[in-house]
């Protein structure tokens, strides 16, 4: 009914959607234009994905505990389905180092752009912040559509390539060329399929595509497309569809840390598609962007290759994306965790212009930081000089916003549910990962750490402690407005406590690892060296850390489903919010709001001196002028 | 302190010393932050919870107190970066030592998966190398060594392990002839990375005897975990010893400042001079 | 349900949806190609010293197409204006313009691609060279066996590549001079072993060379022939990208670019034949369509001007 | 000028308008001359002049490029009379392309290596 309300409000009847008769099921919840069913099923995709990372990291962290040993329960299910013993990833049940490497590889890529950024940017973008500004949808409806069904398919082909012959793509997240281009050739059992349809020729094409690194790279191509479409999107919402009164300044933090991601993706992507499609042309038409001449690969000159290129030149076009990408990560978790606070301390954010103004500094410093991550390239005094400077600069904004988030704190009167919970984690977690990253910015001491395991734990304290812990804050705290029903109190702390501990026992030993000198990418956990004796052990503690960890995630997974049907029942408002997403009619109908929005002041007026209640929404108009109301009051 | 709380490798190199101070500063700094963060953190959550303080206070903090110290923090990071970081990487990539003269120069050729070494020999020059006489066999085919250059007939290709003398400079040309791999020995404090195509030097100056192992630190392939070197540091005449041991026999007069050590031509010539020079003779040969 | 300025500007932005999603997605293709265009500077910086081509590519139809690109840009602005003036016949003509436009830039862009692809170039092997081979011959295969290639060489051979740049460097004098007997008068001279001149000539019959005879471009109606020995030859191959880094960049770049091409040409033939009725229906929105693929057009048209440039003049 | 293209209001042209749709139409073919006069030169000037160093044959093409695309970008485009919000666009991917642009070559120029074997 308040859909047909919405529609009804306007006449132009040139347009395309159309609302009034029953939608099917299929174009209600599969082939859907509302931005919150996207925002739906682009969370569940990213949260099966972060399964599947969480999974595959457990098999790696098996293996570097217990190196040679096979892996218990699902030891034959995996040789099995990598193609048995002559496969060669898993033997009598061991791993075997090509399988490590690829597990590495893709855990990294599907947390990174399956999981995090797919839940951060994508869902809780979709979902959430056309709420937020007081929009009827997307500003491109099909688009967002067309973004979703761009994703996952790059998602499939991702998880897929684990059964191509030869495996998943095995070269790292960042696909370093020359080994992501000599890596996986065409696969004798792949040439022999396609031989049954095509030339030898066709074959051997065919099988240059059909393996891990190719199609890694074809799902890459695939789910930068994607995010282009979504961030098109999501900037022409912001700037075009925020609600009558809703200004810049007005804009809740949330939507300010989208707009700012969707940039970075719009801008840094590209270059990294380019990257892709010139990787994929030195797999499939034997150019040689990334290869110097004279190879000696297998035994033998490459000579078919003409050479010509530069490794080098992957490695800034990887790493143009990959800063960026660290804080397209972080953004939205930083958005979710300012929204969790501020509705939980019941007081406006403290120092809401340099959050905003430190995020917009963040995002323009990280398009000119990403060297950091090449010091060990062999970089000169000056340039080195150069990016040492940004990336320092750069932690300023980071630390003014962690700042502002604690200050939020103090005065406040603080309900420690679970998504507060889980958001004020967020911030020493955070702290952590990024102190650590300090060191690695200065490229002499860098150089002792660079590739260790101390870059490890940098990197997970502020994606998994940090981000994904903002993240399960963004999902206890917005799952009532999608399902009207409150996940469990008690479930969601049993989820909190074990997982907090247990990654602060994953993560903080990697940091002495680290600085004794154990690398990442070690198959057998460090036990061919010998530096790694002293600190060996700690291997064991984390896996078991791990191991917990998924115990931990069991009563989330079991709140997750149990309480859409059966949760605690809640009205539209169940956390008296005061920005509009919580302002709409439960469940919001396509197109939202019941009627035209106007937006009267900042997002966060919360405990305002005077008021009747602790919070005042922004749509609520001001009837009577504060002065009187105290007058009424008295 | 802090660096032995977190178990750093021993140093064993010159240059080393500041990078441990450098990273010992950086750390406190990092500790002192997370320390007052977190005590205001720990202390704000446990006023501010709800049970305490059931009426949020609108305004919250007035004071300016957190830009004073993000003032601070900026001003710390300004002297880590002028202070430690800039000299200490400018002396890494500019100030190598000029070959010759007391100075051991290496090329370090990184394969799926190991390490060759190529020493230059008697005549201090390293002989052309180039991939198309890549062959199997000998370490020196493996290197592709071009044996029509009269510069590559005294020279040494080791596989695996790398010698050097104790207390003198070693310049190790990083490259690689397949992937990229990445020269890094934690205990001289060093990391490059192998970049085919791309010759990088960096330098050291161990200054304990010893066998370290010398790191792959860059994903290159299935057996990038076990690609495993030694860097072998040695006292001077174990050095020498050995180089003279490797260099061919050739019919030429023995040079003056030769030890006496009558039936190989001597490879190096030590000048114990304050314990850190070490001359390989670069002046006569070729 | 609707969605708030669609068709219309919103007053303190100025500008409808689909204008600001147009630019970003422009924004974001900048991008892309400029992660091409950072790759071709990196290649090009990075290559020995003389081996990057040098106006290696025929001119003349990069300069057609890049006249056909900029004449279809007219028209597409001018149809973007028929439709504000309310002529509908007018418009119709500047679309049916543009995509003949496009048509043709495809057209000549694969005889380009076509001639590449059955141009044949060889390194031959000489182990004094850090890379491995020296000399290169390239041309046209009109023979084999399994001993050597018989090919009919260019008239202009890689070595000028360089040696043109080269004598660039000389004084007008020595210049005249030695283009009064460079390759291109007297045939390619090769010094390979390995390359051994039959003494025959042959007669290309490509409409390329045709075309270049008559225009003067080529001063040789017949090509001398060569015999290329196969044991002596380091790599060879057709002028794939895999043929060396210039082509590599050249197809990888050009190839995205005719995808754009077509890509707007589909879209600009949607509008014209297909959603032509919201001309009449909403001639505002239509216009605003016809604008924002317009700008997706002129940008086409944008980075083909810099690519023109530098794959085939510089 | 071609602020009013981008103003016009749906449904009504008056008189005015329609004249000032007409300059516009005069105006693109000028540009179009323009442009192919560029292209003319830029294919002439290698033939033409030839710089002691190839690096200034390369600037003054791409020199002339970059005139020809402002000229596109400024008439085809209508970047002459655009909105703020436009140009903020355009700022934030030129700072990307440039920093893309001018960083990767200078740490090509910066590397301590040398490209041999
Ligand atoms: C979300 C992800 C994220 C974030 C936010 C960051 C943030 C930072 N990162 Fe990190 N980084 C990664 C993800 C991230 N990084 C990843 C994935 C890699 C590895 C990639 C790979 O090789 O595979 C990496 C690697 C990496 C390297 C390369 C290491 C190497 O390979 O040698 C460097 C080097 O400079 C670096 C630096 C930094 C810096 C200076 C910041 C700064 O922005 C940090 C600024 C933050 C602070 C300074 C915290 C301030 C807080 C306080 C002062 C208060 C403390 C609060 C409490 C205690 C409550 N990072
Ligand atoms: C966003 C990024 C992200 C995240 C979240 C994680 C999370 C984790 N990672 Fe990962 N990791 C990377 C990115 C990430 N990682 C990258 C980029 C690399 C480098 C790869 C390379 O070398 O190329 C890496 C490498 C890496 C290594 C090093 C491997 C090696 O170098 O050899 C290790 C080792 O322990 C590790 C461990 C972990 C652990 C224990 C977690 C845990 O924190 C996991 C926590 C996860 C969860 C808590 C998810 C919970 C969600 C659910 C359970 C879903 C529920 C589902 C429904 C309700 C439907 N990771
Ligand atoms: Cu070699 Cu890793
Ligand atoms: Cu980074």
């Amino acid at each position: 009914m308040q859909e047909a309300t919405a529609t009804a409000s306007h006449g132009d009847h040139s347009h395309d959607h159309h609302d009034h008769e029953p939608l099917s099921f299929w174009s209600k919840y599969v082939f859907s234009t509302d931005h919150k069913v996207i925002g739906i099923q682009y969370a569940i995709t990213a949260l099966l994905s972060l399964m599947g990372g969480f999974i595959m990291m457990m098999l790696m962290r098996w293996q570097l505990a217990y190196p040679g040993e096979s892996i218990p329960f699902v030891g034959n299910l995996l040789e099995n389905v990598t193609g048995g013993a002559q496969g060669g990833m898993v033997v009598n049940g061991v791993m075997q180092p090509q399988f490590y490497n690829a597990l590495g590889a893709m855990h990294g890529t599907i947390m990174v752009f399956l999981g995090v950024v797919p839940l951060g940017f994508a869902a809780f973008g979709n979902y959430v912040m056309p709420l937020q500004i007081g929009a009827p949808d997307m500003a491109f409806p099909r688009l967002n559509m067309a973004s979703f069904w761009t994703f996952l398919p790059g998602a499939l082909i991702m998880f897929l390539s684990f059964l191509v012959p030869g495996g998943a793509a095995k070269s790292g997240w960042t696909s370093y060329s020359p080994l992501a281009a000599t890596a996986d050739q065409p696969q004798g059992p792949t040439i022999e399929f396609f031989s049954k349809f095509l030339s030898d020729e066709g074959a051997l094409f065919m099988a240059s595509i059909f393996n891990g690194q190719s199609l890694w790279l074809i799902a890459m191509v695939f789910l930068i497309s994607s995010s282009l479409l979504g961030s098109v999107n999501v900037i022409v919402t912001t700037v075009q569809l925020r609600a009558k009164g809703m200004s810049w300044m007005r804009m809740p933090y949330f939507v300010w840390a989208i707009l700012v991601t969707a940039f970075l993706l719009l801008l840094a992507f590209p270059p990294l598609e380019a990257a892709g499609i010139m990787q994929l042309m030195d797999r499939v038409a034997h150019t040689s962007f990334f290869m110097p001449a004279g190879l000696y690969v297998g035994g033998e000159v490459l000579n078919s290759y003409a050479g010509g290129g530069s490794p080098l030149l992957w490695q800034h076009l990887f790493w143009f994306l990959g800063h960026p990408e660290v804080y397209v990560m972080l953004l939205p978790a930083v958005g979710i965790v300012a929204e969790v606070i501020a509705c939980n301390t019941r007081k406006p954010l403290w120092g809401y212009k340099s959050l905003v103004f430190g995020s917009i500094a963040l995002g323009l410093l990280s398009f000119i930081v990403w060297a950091h991550h090449m010091y060990m390239t062999g970089m000169g005094a000056k340039v080195s000089a150069f990016f040492q400077t940004t990336t320092t600069i750069i932690s300023i904004p980071s630390v003014i916003i962690l700042t502002a988030l604690l200050i939020s704190l103090w005065g406040g009167s603080i309900r420690f549910n679970t998504p507060m919970l889980f958001a004020i984690a967020f911030l020493p977690m955070f702290g952590i990962g990024g102190l650590t990253g300090i060191p690695l910015a200065f490229s002499s001491i860098g150089s002792y750490l660079h590739d260790s395991y101390y870059v490890i734990g940098h990197f997970h304290y502020v994606v998994a402690p940090g981000v994904i812990f903002g993240l399960f804050a963004g999902v206890y705290h917005w799952y009532p407005k999608v399902t009207g029903r409150k996940m469990n109190e008690f479930l969601g702390k049993l989820h909190f406590w074990p997982t907090l501990i247990c990654m602060n026992l994953i993560f903080a030993p990697m940091f002495i690892q680290g600085m004794a000198g154990m690398h990442r990418r070690w198959y057998d956990g460090g036990a061919t060296y010998e530096l790694s004796e002293p600190v060996l052990h700690w291997n064991i503690v984390m896996t078991w850390a791990a191991f917990i960890m998924f115990v931990a995630q069991i009563p989330f997974i079991w709140n997750f489903f149990t309480a859409w049907f059966n949760g605690q029942k809640v009205g539209t408002n169940p956390w008296n919010a005061t920005t509009l997403d919580w302002q709409t009619p439960f469940p919001a109908p396509h197109g939202n709001f019941a009627g035209p929005v106007t937006v009267y002041r900042g997002p966060y007026e919360y405990s305002v001196p005077g008021a009747d209640k602790d919070y005042t929404p922004q749509n609520e108009p001001d009837v009577i002028p504060e002065k009187e109301t105290k007058e009424v009051k008295a | 302190m802090l660096n032995n709380l977190l178990q750093i490798t021993q140093n064993a190199s010159e240059h080393g010393t500041q990078i441990d101070f450098f990273l010992e500063a950086a750390h406190w700094f990092m500790l002192v932050l997370f320390v007052g963060w977190t005590t205001f953190f720990l202390y704000t959550i446990y006023r501010f919870w709800q049970r305490r303080s059931p009426k949020a206070d609108y305004n919250g903090v007035q004071n300016h107190a957190s830009s004073h110290i993000e003032i601070y923090v900026i001003l710390i990071e300004a002297v880590l970066l002028l202070g430690f970081a800039f000299p200490l990487w400018a002396k890494q990539v500019n100030k190598i030592p000029p070959e010759g003269e007391n100075v051991l120069k290496v090329h370090a050729i990184a394969y799926q998966f190991g390490w060759f070494f190529h020493y230059p020999g008697e005549d201090g020059v390293l002989g052309r190398k180039n991939p198309i006489f890549i062959s199997g066999g000998d370490p020196k085919s493996q290197v592709g060594l071009d044996r029509s250059d009269p510069f590559a007939a005294d020279d040494i290709v080791t596989l695996t392990v790398m010698r050097a003398p104790v207390n003198t400079p070693v310049i190790v040309d990083v490259t690689s002839r397949d992937v990229i791999h990445n020269y890094a020995v934690a205990h001289m404090r060093v990391s490059q990375d192998a970049i085919p195509g791309m010759r990088v030097p960096i330098w050291f100056t161990p200054i304990r005897t010893g066998e370290f192992e010398i790191i792959c630190a860059q994903l290159c392939g299935a057996g990038h975990y076990s690609m495993k070197g030694i860097l072998n540091i040695q006292t001077q005449a174990e050095f020498q010893a050995w180089a003279e041991s490797q260099a061919p026999k050739k019919p030429q007069a023995v040079e003056p400042e030769a030890p006496a050590d009558p039936p190989t031509e001597p490879e190096v010539t030590p000048v114990e001079a304050e314990g850190s020079a070490v001359a390989i003779s670069s002046t006569s040969g070729s | 349900m609707q969605i708030p300025y669609e068709v219309e500007e919103r007053p303190d932005t100025g500008v409808y949806n689909a204008k600001l999603g147009i630019w970003l997605f422009l924004a974001s293709e900048i991008m892309l190609f400029g992660g091409l265009f950072s790759a071709y500077i990196f290649l090009r910086l990075g290559a020995p010293e003389g081996s990057w081509p040098d106006h290696v590519l025929w001119d003349l139809p990069g300069l057609i197409n890049t006249a056909i690109l900029i004449l279809s840009s007219v028209t597409v602005v001018l149809s973007y204006i028929y439709v504000k003036l309310n002529n509908f016949m007018m418009f119709r003509v500047c679309m049916i313009i543009t995509l003949v436009c496009a048509g043709l830039f495809m057209g000549i862009k694969s005889f380009e691609y076509n001639g590449k692809f059955h141009h044949f170039g060889a390194f031959m092997k000489d182990t004094s060279k850090p890379q491995g081979y020296g000399e290169q011959i390239t041309g046209h295969v009109i023979g084999e066996n399994e001993d050597f290639f018989l090919v009919a060489a260019d008239s202009r051979q890689p070595i000028d590549w360089l040696s043109a740049r080269e004598l660039k460097k000389q004084s007008p004098a020595h210049q005249k001079l030695a283009s009064e007997h460079d390759a291109v008068h007297h045939g390619p001279v090769f010094n390979h072993p390995g390359i051994i001149p039959t003494g025959d000539k042959y007669k290309p019959k490509s409409l390329e060379h045709k075309i270049k005879v008559a225009i003067g471009k080529e001063k040789h109606k017949e090509h001398d022939v060569f015999k290329v020995m196969k044991d002596q030859i380091f790599r060879h191959s057709m002028f794939t990208p895999g043929y060396n880094a210039y082509f590599a960049i050249y197809f990888t770049m050009t190839g995205l670019h005719a995808l754009h091409v077509i890509g707007g040409a589909v879209v600009l033939a949607y509008f014209c034949f297909i959603d032509h009725k919201r001309f009449f229906t909403n001639r505002k929105h239509f216009g605003n369509r016809i604008e924002v693929a317009g700008l997706f057009w002129h940008f086409v048209d944008l980075v083909w001007i810099f690519l023109f440039p530098i794959l085939y003049l510089l | 000028m071609s602020q009013d293209v981008s103003h016009t209001e749906h449904g009504h042209e008056d008189a005015h308008e329609i004249e000032h749709l007409q300059a516009h139409i005069k105006t693109y073919w000028i540009i179009f001359w323009a442009l192919i006069v560029g292209t003319i030169l830029t294919v002439g000037v290698p033939y033409l002049i030839h710089f002691e160093n190839h690096v200034y044959n390369v600037i003054l093409g791409l020199a002339i490029a970059t005139a020809k695309a402002s000229l596109v970008c400024l008439f085809f485009m209508h970047l002459n009379a655009e909105k703020k919000l436009i140009y903020w666009m355009i700022v934030l991917s030129v700072f990307g392309a440039i920093s893309l642009f001018i960083l990767t070559a200078l740490a090509y120029w910066d590397h301590t290596l040398s490209y041999e074997w």
